[in-house]
């Protein structure tokens, strides 16, 4: 069975992560297809339609500056993609490469995991806090700084894993053929790691849109002009009573969104290797 | 415990650069916004915020090791009082919150393993992964407009300590920012608990147990909670870790005199004496937490041995 | 009356194309002090058998789907579980072959043994505690005061393995079941822990069970054996007939392929080819794809047993003579 | 061909949360023998006898404390990672558990080409391609097997594989460490002919590691037996067997379980 | 959204007794809702609106305002003045006491006046024109000044970064650094408690308390302390202040959106109580450094494409809260004036873009500060940008937090402008425009002459009529764009008794129970 062909199977053998999945392809649809999907500018201010309830044309209703909340949930789509994207690459790639070189040449890791530690010793949302007041709102900036608080869990658990892979007997075997370092890693070792990650990559998806969420909500995430759904339930929460809809609908969305990637995340790393399941933290 | 410390100063002096790199100046938030730049400057080279970077560093440093933390730019309070008062809010908040994890988390995690499969156990793995799903603040937000403003149960903010008084009945402040803030994290133990339930119902021992002819509900307990255990144990590190990041929001919803919303007003208003303060306190928490763990670790697993 | 009667066991495995039967009418019996072998490689289902006798199948993976199994005239297929657990670990009792991982690492021995004592006999803990250093030192592990505190990992494996034992013979079993109790041991250890059991055996008068893939523990340790292929019982006997006159073609083949220690071989006799997986439907006899001798009848029709001699039967269209070999 | 002197290799394992209390195991302590040319030794004992750490030390998978091992006249374990690299070719380990010594993830043809392209011992693929075929031939197997990926064979076939992949390197001295111990014994009959025939027909030199006396009498010239990290007795096959001398050798043989009565059909020598 | 009717609530409150144990605060014990910390409460130095409106409470200065922002003594009985208007003598009231006991004399005053001038805020407006301040009787100073000054007593007055009276022992030694909290000694009805950082700052009854008399008329008058403590708690989050006092866990709450007023004005249980003086938002235009540094003519441009009530509807909501009011003083007052004002709301980026071709703007990003800490400044902003760029501008919106955003400001080449908002007051010599020294530099020659008249003249009428010359030249030289005055309002617990109307500057609870 193929990696894909197994994951494939997970997760369409059961109900809720295929449903899961069918929300996310909505979710990766919405963020490609956003200018074409929404029926107005997410930025364009309507001082007399504001805070209208929702009916048509508004399908969400309006916010306190007469934007359509339906199409800043679209757009929302996409900034959630990209958070998620782009956090997940920051996390995995320097996460990933700096557990697995650890655990690999453990001179290196002697040193890399002692910063890992000094990382882990923060709560990450602190970590998060501290980063984004230094380096100024901005969604490159949101992302590294997700990105680089799961790094740390991200190469906490890859060092785990790698090490466990480290004493396997293919490994013997294929130092035993003569495969160099980089051989050793890349052609056996990697190739193992992959569906692991593929979890790992699901539950910090699923993360950084909790995380990218409250950092909007303390006000040190975003800019607040862009349309995300932290964003507009941090901007309009003070209207819980007066227009509930507007934080009812990207609520739910967060909502959504985030079980859905848990669910999927679930359903893959019940497929995979049993001998990592427990090393992946994830819900 | 001593290697710790190498982790502890780089992690205090990083803390130090960082938040001395971001832009802003205490003088000129204690001033407000009538008063000019000049008297900032002039106010600021009054409180040694104009000194090398370094040489504040040392400072501070010299201080700490003598337990003195410095002195609150903002509150011109001594920064050990200033935390001490929010710890009594976040450590009460902690244990109430690890209370509920323990006390919903753990026994529906060790139900739903027992009864694989059943509706019991989709109910609760699914309910676990929803509560998971939902953002801390979102929840917080409407726990209060339901339970405090729509019922009247529960105070709806603030926490008056409990040597105020009221006493130990202040503790009802807490019941809806813990419950908040417990929810993620009892989804986490539950499905942590659930998987290490059937994992360790598939070791031999297990079977050794049923072959004695032990009822199920002692082989469940004894043998394989027991065990499942270990693994959980392990967890909690971990959870401190997530608890003290969801308390940062936490405390701000439900306006709590709390460390976590004191160090996000903190580096709002640039006040580094509490930052470093703060953050020293955490990580040094954290590693007491792990300490604690591993010490845990030890007592429920004969195999690892402290020496 | 035998004190175990299998008969006609059938146990199936759930599988995604459906239920799977793993072992097929398997029937044999133990007397009282008796000790038979169940002989097999691995996959042929000996060691379900002996888990569904002892009633520890988990319904989830494998169930019985059919035949009895008598234990002292009682037929315990149809027991309440709660009735069952009655008889676990106090008339009947089992080893395991992982004495590493077969004890809970985080109880001291002595607890575990006195957890078999306190669930089937109102003891009192300290009665408890002295029966058990009673039991360490019926299972000879020196020093059993001492030892009685240890946790496993203190212990050595072959220590580990006695202390198995020491839990299954706490209730004074009439039946033992050993599934592979020596696989993971040295050959020393081994050989200590089969001078034990058959120690304890004359002691006690308990019948055993001995499940193994080894041939040489079987015919050293049982009176009685039974082969088994592919979920079937294929030749049984008394050891010393079977041994002396091996009759089924598998059971030759088994034999001839073990290296022997007491003389050289030049080559050693292979079984061609390799079991068939248990998906797989074989008609007619399920070893005839690998066998020498097979003949079209063993393609079509699966062979019943036959006499040999007194007790010792075949499953085999050509096993009663040479004449009936189609060579 | 291999001559090994005064080989010791020890561990230090433990280190505990509050202290660095560590104990050292002394694996191997003090190990010498050797290996002709085309000369197959047994290197049997029981569980934590140190034979297996000999052979993974010999490969380089562990450092040895001290000792020296001379393959062609020159000592293998003081060579640099980079010099030692040419001589495995010509030191190969076939591996005890044919599932774990091969990578999930890589197809047959991938496993097998590996060795061919880092010592450079194919041109290009079709040429690769072809050595694989011939080799999967020769111990047994399919050339289609080329395309399917470990999970898709039995055990026997699994360690066929492993064989092949030491094979593919025609080295000089193959290194087998528990090479059958995890197969059923119908399997193991075939796997051990197959080495058997294999290491005749190259004439190979061969450590053939094993805790299974029957094995190590049926494949071996000459015979070492180990207890706790040490050589307690060496010597011929047929010497060791008829007539043990160590104390320890003897007590091995006498724990073999033997079947009475049997009329064995295999060809005796 | 109401969840249930108030019988049923009282009901379930019932049922959740336990729940309920211990009750609401002690009697006594009043519960303020603040939007943050104060930063310390040294009235000298810090400007915080939020410190003052604790700390007038405590400290009192030797003027204040009645309800018609006229100056009236509070801590003085009464002054004169010298004929050449150089020289003023103030007499202090007799047996005033400190919260530490000690009868409060001109040494006192001398001293806290002295480092007012030297350190404080606001000191140094008047202190400029002070040649000396000494005592000339134990109740009684002298103010010397080297030329006339006009709005001496409204700066004594207004306490915010203004000369609250402190004894002369704290004054020692005490520079530009906030006194301590355990020096917090005035002559206030309440005197300072405790503050536990990040919980709360808590005053209590000052029973010696000494107070003026005359019927209680704005903040003068008689003031009487009728809670035993008053309690000044953090609550940053809006809507956590709304629904505390809904739930009647706080008295009173500060600074609530305009958009839920309509909502919370229908709520039986809660009281809103507007303020009666407006707040402005002030948008600063650099005239030290960049394209707007001299160009009038473009800043001109950039104020005629702003239509101010857009930006006034989004950030504030229900129109009752907002006036789209270009004159700096609000309708009404003294200083009202409509000079200038024409160009106060244009919203025509037609001719806006044919000023800016002709000032030579050849789409020069101009960088917009502002900081999301204010909602209402981030809201008007975003709507500015909008209009900017329909007029062709190419504005560069940076959003900071307002920590950062004070620091930038003070450095010319990182910004153009920047939004900020400022608080009523008095006399507009306060007015941060005004100070040549606060951010966006605006010191023209033009500007100095006119201040300098200001400041001269003593005269009511003429000072009214040289501020008005001034509003106009600010509309022409836009140093600072006003965007419209805004109406906070606070909502309170019904249970308060003798809250006015409306607050005058800052809320203030002497005269007020429950």
């Amino acid at each position: 069975m193929t990696l894909l062909g197994s994951i494939g199977s997970a997760v369409f053998g059961r109900w809720l992560a295929t449903t899961g999945l069918i929300w996310l392809a909505l979710v990766a649809i919405s963020a490609v297809a956003a200018p074409l999907i929404a029926p107005f500018d997410p930025l364009e201010i309507n001082p007399i339609e504001r805070l209208s309830e929702p009916a048509p044309p508004y399908l969400f209703g309006t916010d306190h500056f007469g934007r359509d909340t339906f199409s800043r949930a679209v757009y929302g789509a996409r900034m959630a993609s990209i958070i998620g994207c782009g956090s997940v690459l920051v996390a995995l790639f320097a996460g990933g490469l700096c557990g697995m070189l650890s655990a690999y040449f453990p001179q290196l890791g002697h040193v890399l995991m002692r910063v890992v530690d000094v990382l882990m010793a923060f709560p990450a949302l602190l970590l998060a806090l501290v980063l984004m007041t230094l380096l100024e709102r901005s969604v490159i900036n949101t992302v590294i700084v997700i990105g680089i608080v799961y790094a740390a869990t991200t190469a906490r658990i890859l060092y785990g894993m790698t090490l466990k892979l480290k004493g396997e007997v293919f490994v013997d075997a294929a130092i035993c053929t003569g495969a160099g370092h980089s051989s050793v890693l890349l052609r056996h070792i990697f190739p193992n790691l992959i569906s692991p990650l593929l979890v790992q990559a699901s539950f910090v998806f699923a993360f950084s849109q909790l995380q990218a969420a409250a950092l909007d909500f303390l006000g040190l995430g975003l800019p607040p002009e862009v349309p995300s759904w932290g964003n507009m339930l941090a901007e309009e929460r003070i209207y819980i009573t007066r227009a509930p809809w507007l934080l009812i609908f990207p609520g739910a969305l967060i909502i959504l969104t985030v079980f859905s990637l848990n669910l999927v995340g679930d359903a893959i790393r019940d497929a995979i290797d049993p001998r990592f399941r427990g090393d992946i933290a994830g819900v | 415990m001593l290697t710790l410390l190498p982790t502890l100063a780089a992690a205090s002096f990083l803390v130090f650069l960082f938040i001395h790199l971001i832009p802003g100046d205490p003088a000129a938030i204690l001033l407000g916004d009538a008063a000019t730049p000049e008297a900032a400057a002039a106010l600021s080279k009054e409180l040694g915020l104009d000194e090398p970077l370094l040489k504040q560093y040392a400072l501070w440093l010299g201080n700490v090791a003598q337990g003195d933390l410095g002195t609150s730019i903002f509150f011109q309070q001594p920064v050990l009082s200033v935390i001490g008062d929010g710890a009594e809010t976040s450590i009460l908040l902690a244990v109430m919150t690890m209370f509920w994890i323990i006390a919903f988390g753990v026994p529906v995690g060790v139900i739903s393993a027992i009864r694989r499969g059943s509706w019991i156990d989709q109910i609760s793995s699914g309910g676990a992964m929803l509560f998971a799903s939902v953002p801390t603040f979102w929840l917080g937000l409407y726990l209060i407009h339901i339970f405090s403003v729509g019922l009247g149960w529960f105070p709806s903010s603030g926490f008056p300590s409990i040597s105020d008084d009221g006493g130990l009945a202040n503790l009802r402040y807490l019941l809806l920012p813990s419950l908040t803030l417990a929810a993620p994290n009892a989804a986490l133990i539950i499905r942590l608990v659930r998987a290490s339930m059937l994992d360790v119902s598939r070791e031999d021992y297990v079977r050794t147990a049923r072959a004695k002819g032990l009822h199920p509900a002692r082989v469940a307990v004894r043998h394989v909670f027991r065990n499942a255990l270990i693994a959980v144990a392990a967890a909690f590190g971990f959870t401190f870790a997530a608890l003290v990041s969801e308390a940062v929001v936490t405390e701000t919803v439900f306006s709590l005199p709390g460390i976590g919303r004191l160090v996000v007003q903190s580096i709002l208003r640039r006040d580094y004496p509490v930052i470093q303060g703060v953050v020293l306190v955490v990580v040094v928490l954290y590693m007491a937490v792990n300490l604690l763990v591993d010490l845990a670790y030890a007592s429920l697993d004969p195999r690892v041995s402290l020496n | 009356m035998p004190l175990l009667d299998v008969s006609e066991l059938e146990i199936s495995v759930h599988s995604t194309g459906g239920d799977i039967a793993v072992v097929k009418g398997v029937s044999f019996q133990v007397n009282k002090s008796g000790t038979i072998g169940i002989v097999g490689e691995s996959g042929c289902g000996k060691s379900l058998t002996s888990l569904a006798i002892m009633g520890l199948l988990d319904g989830s993976q494998a169930r019985t789907t059919g035949g009895t199994v008598r234990f002292e005239g009682t037929e315990l297929l149809g027991l309440t579980m709660r009735e069952r657990r009655k008889i676990m670990g106090n008339q009947m009792s089992m080893i395991f072959q992982e004495p590493m991982t077969s004890l809970n690492p985080v109880y001291r021995v002595g607890d575990q043994i006195a957890e078999a004592l306190r669930q089937h006999r109102s003891l009192t803990r300290k009665a408890a505690r002295e029966r058990a250093i009673e039991l360490l030192r019926m299972v000879r592990i020196p020093r059993p005061d001492e030892r009685i505190d240890c946790f496993p990992h203190q212990l050595s494996g072959g220590q580990r393995q006695r202390v198995m034992v020491a839990i299954a013979i706490a209730c004074e079993p009439k039946l033992l079941i050993a599934d592979e109790p020596t696989t993971a041991l040295d050959v020393t250890v081994q050989k200590e822990i089969l001078g034990l059991l058959r120690d304890l055996q004359e002691q006690t008068g308990m019948a055993v069970v001995l499940i193994s893939h080894d041939l040489g523990v079987v015919a050293e340790t049982c009176d009685f054996v039974a082969i088994m292929y592919r979920g079937k019982i294929v030749e049984t006997g008394r050891a010393e007939d079977v041994f002396s006159s091996v009759a089924h073609p598998y059971t030759r083949g088994l034999l001839n392929s073990i290296p022997p220690v007491d003389r050289d071989v030049e080559v050693l006799n292979e079984i061609p080819g390799r079991v068939p997986s248990i998906e797989q439907n074989v008609p007619g006899c399920s070893f005839h794809s690998r066998c020498t001798i097979a003949a079209g009848i063993c393609r079509e029709i699966d062979p019943e047993f036959s006499t040999v001699s007194g007790k010792h039967e075949v499953r085999c269209h050509f096993a009663l003579g040479s004449n009936n070999r189609a060579e | 061909m291999l001559r090994v002197c005064n080989l010791k290799t020890f561990f230090r394992i433990g280190a505990g949360l509050f202290g660095r209390k560590r104990i050292t195991v002394k694996a191997v302590d003090d190990v010498s023998f050797e290996i002709g040319e085309g000369e197959v030794l047994g290197l049997v004992g029981e569980s934590g006898s140190g034979k297996s750490t000999v052979g993974r030390t010999l490969t380089r998978l562990e450092k040895p404390t001290s000792g020296k091992a001379y393959f062609d006249g020159q000592d293998i374990l003081k060579l640099s990672a980079r010099q030692f690299r040419p001589v495995r070719r010509h030191v190969q380990m076939i591996f005890q558990d044919p599932y774990a010594s091969l990578n999930p993830r890589l197809s047959v043809e991938a496993t097998l080409a590996e060795p061919l392209r880092i010592h450079g011992l194919a041109g290009n693929r079709s040429e690769a391609r072809e050595k694989i075929g011939r080799i999967l031939e020769r111990v047994g197997l399919e050339p289609e097997a080329m395309k399917k990926f470990p999970h898709e064979f039995s055990g026997g076939q699994r360690q066929r594989i492993g064989i092949a992949r030491v094979m593919v390197l025609a080295p000089r001295l193959v290194i087998a460490d528990e090479a059958v111990s995890a197969l059923d014994s119908s399997i193991q009959a075939q796997i051990l002919n197959l080495i058997g025939r294999l290491q005749r027909e190259n004439n190979v030199s061969m450590l053939f590691i094993s805790h299974d006396l029957g094995v190590v009498r049926y494949v071996c010239d000459r015979v070492a037996v180990m207890h706790r990290g040490r050589i307690v007795e060496l010597g011929g096959k047929s010497r060791i067997f008829s007539r043990p001398e160590h104390e320890y050798t003897k007590a091995l043989l006498g724990a073999v379980p033997r079947i009475p009565r049997f009329d064995y059909t295999g060809r005796e020598k | 959204m109401k969840l249930f009717p108030k019988q049923k609530r009282n009901l379930l409150a019932f049922g959740a007794a336990i729940a309920m144990a211990g009750g609401a605060a002690a009697d006594g014990t009043f519960r303020y809702a603040t939007v943050g910390e104060p930063p310390s409460l040294d009235q000298h130095v810090v400007t915080s609106d939020l410190a003052t409106t604790i700390a007038h409470h405590m400290f009192e200065g030797l003027y204040t305002f009645d309800s018609s922002n006229s100056p009236r003594p509070l801590l003085a009985s009464g002054d004169s003045m010298s004929e050449d208007g150089k020289s003023i003598t103030i007499s202090l009231r007799e047996g005033v006491l400190f919260h530490n006991g000690d009868e409060m004399t001109s040494t006192d005053v001398v001293a806290s006046l002295r480092r007012w001038g030297e350190h404080g805020s606001r000191g140094g407006l008047l202190f400029a024109n002070v040649d000396s301040v000494s005592a000339s009787g134990d109740h009684e100073v002298t103010i010397q000044l080297s030329a006339p000054f006009g709005p001496w007593k409204n700066l004594l007055a207004f306490i915010n970064g203004g000369p609250a009276i402190h004894p002369a022992s704290v004054m020692e030694g005490s520079g530009k650094e906030p006194i301590a909290p355990q020096d917090y000694i005035g002559t206030g009805p309440y005197m300072f408690s405790e503050w536990v950082a990040n919980r709360h700052v808590e005053l209590v009854r000052f029973d010696g308390y000494v107070s003026p008399e005359g019927t209680p008329d704005g903040y003068a008058g008689q003031r009487s302390a009728e809670f035993d403590s008053l309690r000044f708690i953090p609550v940053p989050d809006v809507g956590t202040r709304v629904a505390g006092l809904k739930a009647g866990d706080y008295d009173y709450a500060e600074s609530i959106p305009g958009d839920l007023y309509a909502e919370l004005d229908a709520d039986e249980s809660v009281r809103t109580i507007l303020n009666g003086s407006p707040i402005f938002g002030l948008v600063f235009m650099n005239s030290r450094h960049g394209p707007l540094m001299e160009n009038f003519a473009l800043r001109r441009a950039i104020q005629a494409a702003l239509d101010k009530t857009a930006a006034l509807h989004v950030a504030i909501g229900p129109e009752g809260l907002w006036r789209a009011n270009g004159s700096f003083l609000p309708e009404g007052n003294v200083w009202y004036s409509e000079n200038g004002t024409g160009q106060f709301s244009l919203g025509d980026p037609d001719s806006s873009r044919a000023i800016a071709e002709e000032a030579g703007y050849d789409g020069d990003p101009i960088k917009f500060m502002v900081s999301t800490n204010y909602p209402f400044h981030y809201d008007s902003a975003v709507v500015y940008t909008k209009q900017l760029a329909q007029a062709g501008f190419n504005i560069d919106l940076q959003v900071y937090d307002w920590a950062t955003l004070i620091q930038k400001r003070a450095q010319p080449d990182q910004w153009d402008l920047f939004f900020t908002h400022h608080g009523f007051v008095p006399d507009p010599i306060l007015i941060s425009v005004m100070n040549d020294n606060y951010p966006g530099w605006w010191t023209t020659k033009e500007k100095a002459d006119l201040k300098s008249r200001f400041t001269m003249s003593s005269d009511p009428a003429e000072r009214q009529a040289i501020w008005s010359e001034i509003q106009g030249l600010i509309y022409e030289q836009v140093p600072t764009m006003k965007t419209g005055d805004v109406y906070t309002y606070n909502i309170a617990s019904p249970a308060l008794k003798g809250l006015g109307e409306a607050t005058l500057i800052w809320p203030h609870f002497w005269n007020v129970s429950k």
